[in-house]
Order: structure tokens, then sequence, then C-alpha cells
């Protein structure tokens, strides 16, 4: 009997110890689209490097967290002067880059000075553009006095592009980075797949999983089947919505739709006739059925916008009603700008399938009232020499993936060729200004402005798909900047 | 019992009859001749024998070897034949051996599949045979490769295969028609020696009764696949009985009706139609290094000689001796290395395309093979009229219709052959479509290269007639190259005859012929099979 | 002396067609190509749907009596995208033969006529465009000149042409030995003239033969081109991007993937299969064997 | 080495030169600025000089053409510009990828192609001829990517027996390595194999019309021994002249599959390097690429004077 129980016990105890092995399932094999040219946050604009690194390798003095709000990270603390001008950051000590080297105030000085130097190759030089000095009080502490007071700042300090990073290995991190982050970079096979495997001598939480590997998939039915297969575990921003029903059903899946910074347009060259002429603009904004384009490009996955502004931003406002889709409002406008005969366009389409996919149905729906677009599809490289720079193109649809971006149409020479005195008051203003009641008014004017003048065609804000295992938590649903943060990763059972 | 009994066999191909009631036998050390011009089912009736007809093919009839009917026999049956009691030689030795291996592993392999002997047993007995054959190992190692070999050797080579077993019956299709007249008399002494030593049966096809006459014992001919006599080869030739027979034998031998050409003694101040001097031509050398070549090749060597307005001369010599492009050389298509050719006393070497067409069209030429010489795709009208693309001024079209239908009539065609494509014709119609296209333009000179050695016999008489009357009737002189002296002999009046390059003998057709002078003309004269002679000697020998 | 290989050189024969009839691959080949050829007619005046016009809520309904073969996921008729499609794929392989045929024939029978150094020089480019792997260089011919069905043409276009000059050089140069050229040649005919008048009478069964091959592979090509995006461009359909689009909906629209792909199989099969048998039935050394 | 090897092997110099210009030159001509594709939409103008200058992209032409070939010649092919790791670093692991599956593929088309080959030519005109024919004859007008896809879903996704793409990499070993090049491999053996078996059994229908044939049957030697023993070995030499010419449709076959199964591949990088304008690269990876051809056309030829005594000239 005696025995008996012991028999049972030991059963028991087995059977616990087995399934706590189950539970220690601690590897990860997550699914990118694209894979990064190289893995140095400061000296590259490519998504693909955050998508890796943020969070997990590199950190900075703040971060961003999935709501989108700034949270302290190598930063304990910070305290601004009255005047907004000079930011005091309290560093967390006992930090250790994974080289071994000590982190300190010295080495916020070095990446911030880094960043905006003038031979920087850092692709987001205006973040850093209103630093006027970086000090490092103590190993502890760190003093950046501004020009001018900004609002962002400390949100600006959050992003990829101004993680710290150490001098000895700044040069190298492009191959083998080196941060502070809970995970280490371990292995880049190029053109498959990164490892990143846990710091076992992490200042913060541990994390949960011991390896994570980025394995890239560009293409949309290979990420399909590579999910249903199994080969991969999670897919943030899957890039092939159509699979969404399929997925759904599948009990092995968890399916969510996330939002992100994308507002995807129609980008007009204003400065081109007769797109010069406001009423073409206007005609085609009339012309354009969105939902249309979300059900036929993106299997129903986005939401409409009206303005270039991101639909769970608090200061967004609904202006999808300024034009709404009538193709006979349409056409009297054509032939009020004396173009009843139509006219021949082109449409440059950079690779994603929602510019891809969209142009189709905007070419088909710019037809009706006369607008005869010719489809040329660019590479991105051909897309940001044609169109970016040089402003060689009449349409062109893009996802402007920056958060917070619509101080882009202020800016002088931007590839839209919109100036409008009136916005880039309202845009002064915002720089300016940090109470955020004001802010939010501010922003909505220049909305409004967008919106009236029919900069581009406003189609939607891109929706992010993502797909995991069920048993897996702690993925972000939300992307408010380009990151996979695994750090709160784990798998139950 | 015969060794070989072929009895009332019928064969047909794809419904096609091709024989009909052939009868045959061969006993043991017989040599038998099948004679037939082509299409008669020589080759057929051999590869019955042999079990080897083409897909679709169905024999019937009685084919008897040592008792067993071969048509009846199962393929493993005919293996265990085939190369061990039953031999075969083929007529072209250029092809007939696999060019990735070696003689001696084609000759052993046979040995080795029939006896099971070990390697080096059967590479022993290969080197014997090869050595029997005249190619004794000394020169001619086993480790050679085919294309090492000339075709005379090559055809040793076939024939060592064929009896390293020392087979009971040896089939030899034609074993000598692509041979020249030299070399095909050491092979019919081999194959003659090789019966006598081992008591084989010979059955030897040929459409050369000459040949045959030298060489059989006793005769079969064959026509429209049907036996039409058969016996001893001296009386069947002798008695010519059968029409048919007779028919052959006289076309084997026809000389046509023809004046000769006098013997005229030149003045030096005389313009001769075409005088060559000192005429060379080399071929570049195979290459042999990044930089380095063989030496060159020496095809024509120092040439020299003169026709005149209405002679006929023979070009004669062995297989390679530079005959052809001698010719060539003549006819402007080929350049020379150094030498002059004149025509009517007029340079033609160095001379553009435009400067020799007035010489071209005084100068013709009719080539051997009555299939190749014609584009598939024109009719008789275009083809024949192609050289008056020389004349100047040009003929309207009227003009031309003239010409190609007298042209034809001259070579005994009809008018109604002028919408007809060459395929449409015969091997002598299209003979004569040649030389109609070569006497459109009313040359001085036609140059035929071996005009009809593709010929058969009774066909080939007729092209010799009609050569020969035109030859007198419009005083056109004629170059024949050919390696056949009895063509040389019917239509020639003088004859120069050519060895590695050099004109080594030159002089009065009968003479040379009767009476040669150098080795080299004395070899082919002795070398070439003559009917007459063949049957005087058979008939001497059975007394 | 050696009998050069004879190329192709059969008479013009009243007999064609009944042969022809009686060869089993020519009659499957040619029966599939003038469907395709029909369908692709028949395309620019009527298909069951405008291809053009996009109807999103009718989008990947799969085969009814409506739409035979399904839409697509613009609601687009499949069977009508297909049609057009064979236009397109048709116009690419046949003006790239063009190409190949107008550029590569000439150069072709001007090297065997010439030979020497020439023949050397024109080879020598010949082997580089064959060192290249040809979908490799239209991939990188449009990422120069963009995509595009004019340019998916010349890429294609650019790598028959090697092909169409070695065929009608291998095919000259076993003509020119032969006596009926030499014939020409004593009746004092050009280099020029003997080319257009009986070489390229005699090699233009093995160019039509090596044009039914071309036109397969470049159907094939192009389709590849299509795939990978690089070929016609929206709104015009062609079927290696119908099949590009569908790869990512196979599982919910099967479909999509199906008929283009089969149109492709069918249509070059059809074009095998001719040339396959026009191959046999003019090619007298074939029907010797016979 | 015989004068034919000898200028086999100056034809494939000089063809690789020419090869190296046209590459050069086409790649000159590529629009599409490689620094500004480095840094992105919102980079200043001054970063992407500052860029284009450390590329050495601001040289004269005929000095890059130099440097590069200059380069490639002593096995330094430069930096590539998106990874900024040396290409031949990348080419080095992504051959480790393309080469076994070419050869994969190469051996699968050879071992099916040839003994389907051999027999339908043996059974000339039977019942099982005509289906292998006919068989290949499919397998010949099918495209690769399309027979990749059904592939990937009948074993991959509905099967789950094989892994839909991707590549672990040597390092997690060789069976779930190979296990990943098994579809690719046979997407792209299978349609080269459907032209193999054709070209072998048409090699060898043409041969065994040869006199020698004849020869060797008069022998005594069975039908099949002459098959073996004479006829396969004539025949290998159209064979290996197509599997050479196949090599070069292989490796563009790998370029579009190597897209579909996502692998790390010499083909993907060099379509992807292609529209990220990383131009050193693409030069690169083309002229190895190329140069592989042309080292394979060189192999055939060697092989023909293996195969065929004529060729190599006592």
């Amino acid at each position: 009997m005696n025995g008996f129980k012991k028999l049972l016990a030991a059963g028991v105890l087995l059977l616990a110890t087995s399934a706590a092995a189950l539970a220690a399932r601690t590897d990860l094999v997550l699914g990118v689209v694209l894979e990064p040219p190289h893995l140095d946050p400061t000296a590259g604009a490519a998504a693909a490097i955050d998508e890796v690194v943020y969070a997990n390798v590199f950190e900075g003095l703040t971060r961003i967290d999935e709501t989108g709000s700034v949270q302290p990270a190598l930063a304990e603390s910070w305290t601004i002067s009255p005047d907004g001008k000079v930011y005091t950051f309290k560093l967390h000590t006992g930090v250790k880059f994974h080289d071994g080297s000590t982190f300190d105030a010295e080495d916020v000085k070095f990446s911030l000075d880094r960043a905006r130097a003038a031979d920087s190759t850092n692709a987001q030089k205006g973040l850093f553009a209103q630093i006027d000095t970086v000090e490092a009080v103590d190993p502890a502490t760190v003093k950046v006095t501004l020009k001018q007071p900004q609002g962002a700042f400390l949100y600006n300090m959050g992003w990829g592009d101004a993680v710290i990073v150490a001098p000895e290995s700044a040069a190298t991190n492009k191959e083998k980075p080196v941060g502070t982050g809970p995970f280490k970079f371990e292995n880049w096979a190029r053109g498959s797949s990164i490892t990143i495997v846990k710091n076992p001598d992490y200042w913060g939480t541990p994390v949960a999983l011991d390896k994570a590997e980025f394995r890239v998939i560009p293409d949309p039915a290979a990420a399909t089947a590579a999910v249903l297969s199994g080969d991969v575990q999670a897919f943030p921003f899957f890039p092939a919505p159509e699979a969404r029903a399929q997925l759904e059903a599948d009990p092995r899946f968890k399916v969510t739709i996330g939002t992100t910074e994308g507002e995807t347009i129609l980008s007009i060259n204003n400065k081109k006739p007769p797109f010069d002429n406001i009423k073409v603009r206007q005609a085609i904004a009339y012309a354009i059925d969105r939902q249309a384009i979300i059900d036929g490009a993106m299997f129903g996955l986005g939401t409409p916008i009206g303005s270039h502004f991101a639909p769970h931003n608090p200061a967004y406002i609904d202006l999808t009603g300024t034009y709404p889709h009538n193709v006979e409002k349409a056409k009297e406008l054509m032939k009020e700008a004396g173009l009843q005969d139509g006219i021949k366009v082109t449409l440059k389409l950079p690779p994603p399938p929602y510019a891809r996919r969209g142009g189709e149905i905007i070419a088909s729906q710019l037809r009706e009232i006369g607008i005869e677009c010719e489809i040329v599809p660019v590479e991105w490289a051909d897309w940001l020499q044609q169109v970016f720079k040089d402003k060689n193109f009449d349409l062109t649809i893009v996802s402007h993936t920056e958060p917070n971006d619509i101080d882009i149409y202020s800016r002088k020479d931007y590839y839209f060729g919109y100036d409008n005195p009136a916005f880039d008051k309202v845009i002064e203003e915002l720089n300016v200004t940090s109470d955020e009641a004001k802010r939010k008014e501010l922003y909505g004017q220049a909305q409004k402005i967008l919106a009236d003048d029919a900069v581009v065609g406003f189609l939607f804000e891109l929706a992010r798909m993502n797909v995991w295992d069920a048993k897996l938590e702690g993925l972000w649903v939300n992307a408010p900047i380009q990151a996979n943060d695994l750090t709160k990763v784990h798998w139950t059972e | 019992m015969s060794l070989l009994e072929i009895e009332s066999l019928n064969l047909e191909i794809d419904g096609t009859p091709i024989l009909r009631n052939v009868e045959l036998s061969i006993d043991r050390g017989e040599i038998r001749g099948l004679v037939g011009e082509s299409g008669s089912g020589k080759s057929m009736t051999a590869l019955t024998v042999m079990q080897l007809l083409p897909l679709g093919a169905r024999a019937t009839g009685q084919v008897r070897f040592d008792g067993k009917n071969l048509l009846a026999a199962s393929e493993n049956e005919m293996c265990q034949l085939r190369g061990d009691d039953i031999g075969m030689v083929f007529q072209e030795p250029m092809t007939a051996l696999n060019p990735v291996k070696t003689i001696g592993e084609q000759v052993a392999e046979g040995i080795r599949f029939h006896t099971r002997a070990s390697r080096p047993e059967a590479e022993d007995r290969a080197r014997k045979i090869l050595d029997r054959v005249g190619l004794p190992e000394v020169k001619y190692p086993l480790s050679r490769y085919p294309h090492q070999l000339s075709g005379g050797q090559r055809q040793r080579v076939v024939i060592a295969i064929a009896t390293a077993l020392n087979p009971r019956l040896l089939i030899a299709d034609e074993p000598t028609t692509a041979l020249d007249v030299v070399l095909q008399a050491q092979i019919l002494d081999l194959l003659r020696d090789l019966c006598h030593e081992n008591k084989m049966g010979l059955l030897l096809i040929s459409h050369d009764l000459a040949v045959v006459a030298d060489m059989t014992d006793n005769i079969t001919i064959l026509r429209g696949g049907q036996v039409m006599e058969e016996g001893d080869t001296a009386r069947v030739l002798s008695e010519q009985t059968h029409p048919y027979t007779r028919q052959l034998a006289l076309a084997s031998t026809h000389v046509p009706a023809r004046r000769k050409h006098p013997l005229v003694q030149h003045q030096p101040a005389e313009t001769p139609l075409l005088k060559v001097t000192s005429l060379t031509r080399d071929y570049l050398g195979q290459r042999i290094g990044f930089f380095k070549r063989s030496a060159p090749t020496r095809a024509v060597n120092d040439v020299s000689f003169s026709l005149w307005p209405g002679q006929s001369v023979a070009l004669v010599g062995r297989s390679g001796c530079g005959k052809s492009t001698l010719a060539r050389m003549i006819l402007a298509l080929d350049p020379p290395t150094s030498g002059s050719i004149e025509f009517e006393g007029i340079e033609i070497t160095g001379k553009s395309e435009a400067e020799l067409k007035p010489i071209r069209r005084h100068m013709q030429v009719v080539f051997q093979d009555p299939y190749g010489s014609f584009d598939p795709r024109q009719n008789v009208a275009r083809l024949v009229s192609e050289p008056l693309h020389l004349l100047q001024p040009t003929l309207g079209s009227k003009e031309r219709r003239e010409r190609v239908e007298k042209a034809l009539n001259e070579v005994g065609l009809t008018t109604s052959d002028l919408e007809k494509y060459p395929h449409e014709f015969s091997g002598g119609q299209r003979q004569r479509l040649s030389i109609a296209r070569a006497l459109i333009t009313r040359p001085k000179l036609i140059i035929a290269d071996e005009p009809v050695s593709a010929l058969d016999v009774s066909i080939r008489s007729q092209i010799l007639d009609l050569i020969a009357s035109l030859n007198a009737r419009y005083n056109l002189a004629f170059i024949f190259i050919t390696h056949d002296l009895t063509v040389a002999r019917a239509i020639t009046d003088d004859v120069f005859v050519m060895h590695e390059g050099r004109i080594v003998e030159a002089g009065r057709t009968e003479s040379v012929l009767e009476n040669p002078q150098s080795k080299p003309a004395q070899e082919l004269v002795s070398a070439t099979p003559d009917l007459h002679r063949a049957i005087a000697r058979k008939l001497r020998e059975q007394g | 002396m050696d009998t050069p290989v004879a190329p192709i050189a059969t008479p013009r024969t009243d007999d064609f067609w009944p042969r022809a009839f009686a060869n089993r691959s020519f009659v499957i080949g040619f029966a599939i190509t003038v469907i395709i050829a029909f369908a692709a007619a028949l395309s620019f005046v009527w298909t069951p749907y405008d291809v053009t016009h996009l109807v999103v809520s009718d989008k990947l309904k799969p085969p009814s009596a409506a739409h035979w073969f399904g839409t697509d996921h613009f609601g687009r008729d499949i069977l009508s995208m297909i049609m057009v499609g064979a236009r397109n794929s048709i116009a690419v392989a046949l003006v790239a033969i063009g190409i190949g045929m107008g550029i590569g024939v000439p150069l072709g029978c001007w090297a065997a006529a010439r030979g020497g150094w020439l023949d050397e020089v024109l080879m020598r480019f010949n082997d580089v465009v064959f060192a290249f792997p040809a979908l490799l260089s239209a991939i990188m011919i449009t990422a120069i000149f963009g995509p595009g069905a004019v340019n998916a043409i010349i890429a294609i276009g650019i790598f028959n042409i090697p092909v169409f000059a070695r065929v009608a050089r291998a095919g000259a140069i076993a003509l020119w030995p032969r006596e009926f050229i030499l014939a020409a040649r004593a009746a004092g005919k050009g280099r020029l003239l003997i080319t257009v008048e009986h070489i390229l009478p005699n090699i233009a069964n093995l160019l039509l033969v090596q044009g039914t091959i071309q036109f397969a592979l470049g159907i094939l090509a192009e389709a590849s081109l299509s795939y990978v995006g690089l070929g016609a461009q929206p709104p015009m359909p062609s079927w290696g991007r119908m099949l590009f689009e569908a790869q990512t909906m196979i599982s919910i629209a099967p479909h999509m993937a199906l008929f283009p792909g089969l149109a492709i199989v069918i249509t070059v099969l059809g074009l095998n299969l001719l040339g396959d048998g026009l191959s046999d039935l003019l090619d007298p050394k074939l029907r010797r064997q016979r | 080495m015989t004068p034919f090897l000898l200028k086999r092997l100056g034809i494939g110099i000089v063809t690789l030169l020419l090869a190296s210009i046209v590459v050069f030159a086409m790649l000159e001509v590529v629009p599409g600025d490689p620094a500004r594709m480095m840094l992105g939409m919102n980079a200043t103008e001054d970063a992407v000089q500052a860029l284009r200058e450390q590329m050495g992209l601001n040289q004269p032409l005929i000095m890059r053409y130099l440097s590069w070939i200059g380069g490639f010649l002593t096995g330094d092919f430069g930096r590539s510009y998106t990874y900024s790791v040396p290409v031949a670093q990348l080419v080095a692991e992504r051959s480790a990828v393309s080469l076994p599956l070419a050869l994969i593929s190469l051996f699968l088309s050879t071992v099916i192609a040839i003994p389907v080959g051999l027999y339908a030519a043996a059974h000339r005109g039977k019942a099982s001829d005509t289906v292998a024919m006919g068989a290949s004859q499919l397998g010949v007008a099918i495209p690769n990517f399309w027979f990749a896809l059904l592939l990937v879903y009948v074993f991959a996704v509905a099967l789950r027996m094989l892994p839909a793409g991707g590549f672990p990499g040597w390092g997690a070993g060789v069976w779930p390595a190979l296990k990943a090049l098994i579809l690719p491999a046979i997407a792209l053996a299978l349609p080269q194999a459907a032209i193999l078996a054709r070209v072998t059994r048409s090699a060898l229908l043409d041969v065994l019309n040869e006199d020698y044939i004849r020869t060797a049957r008069a022998k005594g030697l069975p039908r099949n021994t002459v098959l073996w023993r004479h006829a396969l070995r004539n025949a290998l030499i159209p064979v290996f002249t197509i599997l050479g010419l196949q090599f070069s449709f292989l490796l563009a076959g790998t370029i579009i599959i190597e897209n579909v199964f996502y692998l790390p591949g010499l083909g993907r990088l060099v379509f992807q390097a292609i529209t990220q304008r990383d131009l050193i690269v693409v030069e690169s990876v083309v002229m190895l690429l190329v140069a592989t051809v042309i080292v394979v056309n060189l192999l055939v030829d060697l092989s023909y004077a293996v195969i065929d005594p004529r060729l190599r000239n006592a």
C-alpha cells in the first residue's frame, strides 16, 4: 500500500516535471517581411532594423511602450527645467553592454553627439536637431540642453535611432550589434534569419525566452505556408491579409488586428499641372472609394482616413466625410477644370501589396472619371530616386509609417510639392507648444487644412495583422513604433 | 544438305513486297555472288538471314541454316548464331565501327560473348585475327580507335570482327563499294583467302558483275526482289542465256561509239582551252598547340597540263590523290596556293566573282551524287536555268524557257518535266538534269566529277552515250574525274594518272591503260576488275 | 570522302496534310495551338466580362455558371483574364521570336557563309549571351529599363538571337559543302544570292521547328518574368502575374492558381507537340526510319 | 592538354571577359542611387553624399571597372552596400545553400531522366514509351514555380511532411538542412529531368540507327547489351551537351525557386541585390554565375574528350 502511494507520488511528480518541461518552452521563431540591411539602428532608416533590435538588443534613455507612451529605460528618471530647455537624466547603474563594458553617462554623451555630428549617417538627424549640448555630469547623470523647448523630446529619445551605443563597439554594430538590452545578438544568417539569445547579465527584469529567431520571409505566400506549417510561431505584421479568415478559423493560431502609424495615401504631385488645380484633386478625392480599396487590396483590413492622421491618436478627427465617394461630383469637377475629355497620368507603385493592389483598384476608379492611369511598378530604390527625390511622378501610393508625421506637409521641397503658409503656421506653432489641449487643437486644424485642400488622396490607416501561436503571449498587437518587443513574450502551459 | 538454304522467301516491309519467292543456297566453302541493281533486294536477303530486318518487316518461307529454320528462331538463338556461325561484313567501313571503342575491344567483344573467354584470352585471339587480316599489332595495336585508321584498314577490322570465330557462313554486303579499286582488290583477296583457309561459305553481295565474276563459284541474279537466273558463275556469264543477264553484262562493258579526238601537235603559239601551270594547293595543318600547327598537307603538288577544245580527258587516281581538289581549283571554287590556271589565255586565279562571270559560262560542272546536286526545293525550270545567271545581258523569261526546254531535249528529257522537283526523278534522269544544267550556257568545257559512279550499270551506259554524243556534237571538252578505268576507257582520249597530288603519268587513254609505265598506274590497271578477263580466266580454270 | 550531315531538305510535297493528320503529336498540338490562338483573337472583340472593370464585391468566387473559372481577388472573371492573357503571352513570345529570328538567322547565315574569323567572333558573342542564365539577365534588363511587356519582349528576344543564330549557322554550314551549292557557285552566284536562294529555303524547316520550341519557351519565360513582377503590367492580364497573385490565396481560392497554371501548361504542351509533330513530318531522316 | 580543350579554355576566358564588361556596363545604367536606398526617405542630402563618397561611387567609371575586376581576380569581391559585409562572405554563405541545391537537383534529374530515356528508347513505340514520353512532355510544359507551389501545398501545408521553405542552416544538422532542400530540388529537377529524358531517348534512337549498332548486333550481342555497351556511350555526347546547357537554366531556375521557398541562396541574393541596388553584389554574383556556367560547359567539353576518342587528338 505504502509502496503504491509512493509510486503514485512519483508518477505525479513525473507528470508535474514533464508539464514543467512543456511550460518551459523558451524558443521562438518570429517571421519578419524585410531583412534589415544591417543591425545598427543609429545608422539606417530601415524599419527592419528596429524590428529586430529595438528594446531587445538596444535600449535608449527612454522607450516607447505598446500604447505609444514614453517610459523610462536606461534613464531611471528625469527632470525638466522650467523653461523646458534642460533635461537632466538619472541613469540606471550597474548596467553593462553585451561585450562586458560598463554603461555610464559618457556612453550617452557619445551616442547623442555621434548621432548629431556633421558626418553622421543617422537617418533621423532631425530628432537631435534641437540639442545644443550634452553633458555627462557624473557617471549616472546626463544633462541635455536644447536650443529651444521641444514638446516631443522625450518621445524622440525613445526612437530606435536614439539608442545608446558604446564607443568601443559603435563601429561594428552593423554586423555585430552590442547594446544593453535583455537579448544578445548571436547569429545572422544573411538572407535567412537573425538569432538573439537571452542576456544573462541583464540589469532589468529577465526575459522568458532563451532564444528568438527572426526569420525573413518576404513573400506573402511563403509567409502563409510557414505559419500554417508551424515553422514560424509568430508573425507580427503578417503580409498576407487574404489568409486572415483561414487563420482565424484555425484554433492553433491567434489572429489580432492592431494599429500602425502608417497613413496610406495616394500621393499627388501638387506642383505639376493639372494637379496644381484644387478642383482636379477634389475630383480625385470624390472618385476614390476607400472601402473598395480596403476590401480589394487589404481584404478589409484598415481604417479609412480623411486626413494625414492615425485614427487611434487622441488628436484624430474623422474627416472621411469631407469628400465622400461621388463619381458624378467628381466628373463635374473635372469638367469645371476643363478636363472633361479625360487625361492620362502615370501611377507609380512601390512593391508592397497595399500599393500594387490598391493601385489597380484606384486606376479602375479614376478611369471612371476620365483619368487614365498608366501603372508603373517601381522598386523602392527607383521610388526613392524618381518619386521622392526627383519628384518625377503624377500619382503614387505609399504608406507614411513614421508616427505623428503630419509636419511633412510643411517641409519645403517635400515630394508632394504642397505649399500652404496657413498650414506651415499651424505646424510652427505646434513645435513650440507643449500644452496637450492646445496641441490637440492645433493637430485638428492641421488635419482640416489638409483634408480641405485634398492635398493627396487620403486612403486608409494601415492595419497590422498579427498571427501567432495561440499559446504565445506578450507580443504587441499595435505598433506605435517599429519594433518587435520580445521582452514580455512567453509560452503558456 | 547445304549450309544455307533459302526457299520461297517472301518479304514485306510495311506491306510493300520486297522479295518474292527467292531461292538461294550456299554450301560449305562455296562463294556465291548475289548480283543486282539498286532496289533489287540484295541487302534485304542478307538481313533476313541475319534476322536484322528493320521494324515492320515480315518474312515468310524457309531460311535454313544447318537445317535450322532461322525465320522461326528466337532472338536468343539468333544471338548465338550471329557472329559465331554467321558473320557479316557491311558496305560502309567509315561508319560500321563504334567510334568510342578501341578496335581491340570491338573484335574481342564478340569472342568473349560467344566463347566466355576471359578478357586476356579474347584479346589474344583478337590480336591473332587482326594480324591475319593484315593489321599486325606492332603497327596497329589493339588500343587504336577507328578514327585512327583509314577506310581500307577499317574494313579489315570489320572483317576481323566477322571472322573472329571462324563462322561457317560469311555474308559480305558490297564490302568494297566504298573503297577505291586498289583497296578493293586487296580486300577481295583477303576475303577469298579467309574462305579457303576455313572452308567458309561466302555470300558476296555486289552490283559489280566484274567483281562477282572474278570472285565467285556460283551466282544468283536478282531483279525487283525476284531471282532472274542462278548457276555456275562462268557458265551464266559466258552463255548469258537470260535476257536480263545479257543486258547487265552488256551494260557493264559498254563502250559508246565515238570519234576519237585526233592527236594533234599543237604549236606553242596556239592558246589551249585550259592551261594549268605548276598548280599547288596546301591545306593548313591541324592545330597541335595553342600557336602551333602540324605541317600543312599538300593536296595538289606542282600540276601542269593543257587541254584543247573538244578534248576529253580523264583524271584518274586512288581516293585522296588530289583529283577533286584539282577540279575545284579549275572551277575557281577553291583558291590555289600557287601556280596559275588560264582559260582561253585568261588567268582565273585571284579574280573576283564578277570578273569570273564571263569565264564561268564557258566552264560548267557535273557532280557525282545525283541526289545532292540539286536544291530539293527548286523545280526543274529553276534549277536547270540557274547558270543562265551568268549570261550578259540577262535573258527574258521566254528566252529562258526556250533555253531550258532545249537543254532538256538535248539530254533526253521532255518539257513536261519543267514543273517537277528533283525527287520525282530517278537517279539516271537526275544525272541528265545535271548535264542539262551544265549545257545551258553553251560551255566549252565540262568538268565531271565521278559522273556515273553512283549509277547502276544499265543507266551508266546510257549516260556515257549521252556524254559521248555531246562531246562530238558541240566539240565540248570534258575533264572526267574518276577512279574507274572502264569509264576512262569508254569516253576519253587522254588520261592523267594522279598519285599523291602529282600527275605521275599522262598519255593517250588506250596506251596508258594497256601499257602503264608508272607504278601507281600499273597498280590501278591491275586492280581494276574486268568482266571479260574474269570470265575468260574462270573458263580457263574450269577447263 | 566524308558525306556531310545533311540538314532537313524535304521537297515541297502535296501529301503534307494527309501525313500531318496521321501524326498524333501534330494533330493534338495543332488543335491546342489553334484553340489558344482563337481564344486570344476572340478576346479582342469579345470576352465574357470586362477585365478592366473591378467588382470587388464579387471577389474570389469559385467557378460557377456565371464565371466558369471563377473570379479573382478583385472580382474579375478569370476566364476573361485568361483569354486576354493569352493575347499577351502570344504577343510577347511571337515578337521575341521575331527579334531572335530577325537578327539571329542573318547572323548565323553570315557566319556560315563567311567562315573564318567572322564566324569565330560571332560565335563568341553567342557564347557570351549563352553563358548568362537567361532569366537572370532578363531580370537585370527589366531592372534597368523597368518592368513591362515591351521590355520583357526585348529581354526574351535577346536570348532567342543566339539560339536562332546557332540553328541557322549549323544548318547552313552543313549545306555549304553540298554539291548543289557548289553548282550554284560554279554558276557564279555570290554568297548572298546563294544564301537567299538556296540556304534559307532549305533551313526554313529547321527554323520553323526551332520557332515552335522557342515559342513555347517564350511563353514560359514570359510567365516566369510576370511571376516575379517584371512582365506585363496591370491592367493588362498576364498568366504569370495571375499565378503570382493567386499564390497567397491558394488555400482560399485554389481556382485562381489552377486555371492560369493550366493555361500555361496546355499552351506550352500544345506548342511542344506541334514542334515534335512538325519535326517528324519535315525531317526526311526520320521519315526514312519509318 | 589537347588543342581542342586549349581552344575551349581560351574561349571560356574570352567569354568571361566580355561578360564582365556586359555586366558592369548594364549595371551602370541601372537607375536608383544605392546610397539613398541605404539611408531611406528622410535622410538628408549631406548624409547621402557622405555615404556615396565612402562607397567610392564618385570615382570615374573606368576606375571602378578596373578596381572591381582587379579585386574580382584576386578574390576580393568588395563589400556589399546593403549588408556592409564582404561580398565574398555573402557569396560563401549563400553558396552553402545554392550549390547543394543545384547539385541535388542535377543529381535527381540525371538519375530520373537517364533510366527513363533508356527505357523509353529500348521500348520504342510501345505503350510504356508513349506514357513515359507523354509524362515528359507534360514535365517540360509545367512552369517550375507553379510546380513548386503545388508541392508546397501538398507536402508542407496539407501533409506537413516537409518544411514549406526557409533554411535552418547546415549548423542545425545535415538532415534538417537537407529536408529544407528536398522540395525545392524536386521542383527544379523534375522539369529538367523531363527535358533530359527526351534528349536521352532521341539521342539513343539516333545512335541505334548507326551502322556500328548493326555491326554489334551482327556479332551476336543481344539488344540490351548493345544498348548499354555501344549505344549509351555514344548517346552521352548530346546528353552531356544538354546537361551543360541546362545548368544555366538550372541557375536561372534557382532564382525563382529560391524565392518561392525563401531559401537564402545566391539566386535570391542577386534578386534582392538588384531591387536594393546593391550593385557590387549583383556584379559579383552574376559574374560568378556566368563563370560557373562557363566552367560547367568546359567540364562538359572535357567529358566529350573522355567519351569520344576522336576529340582527344593524338
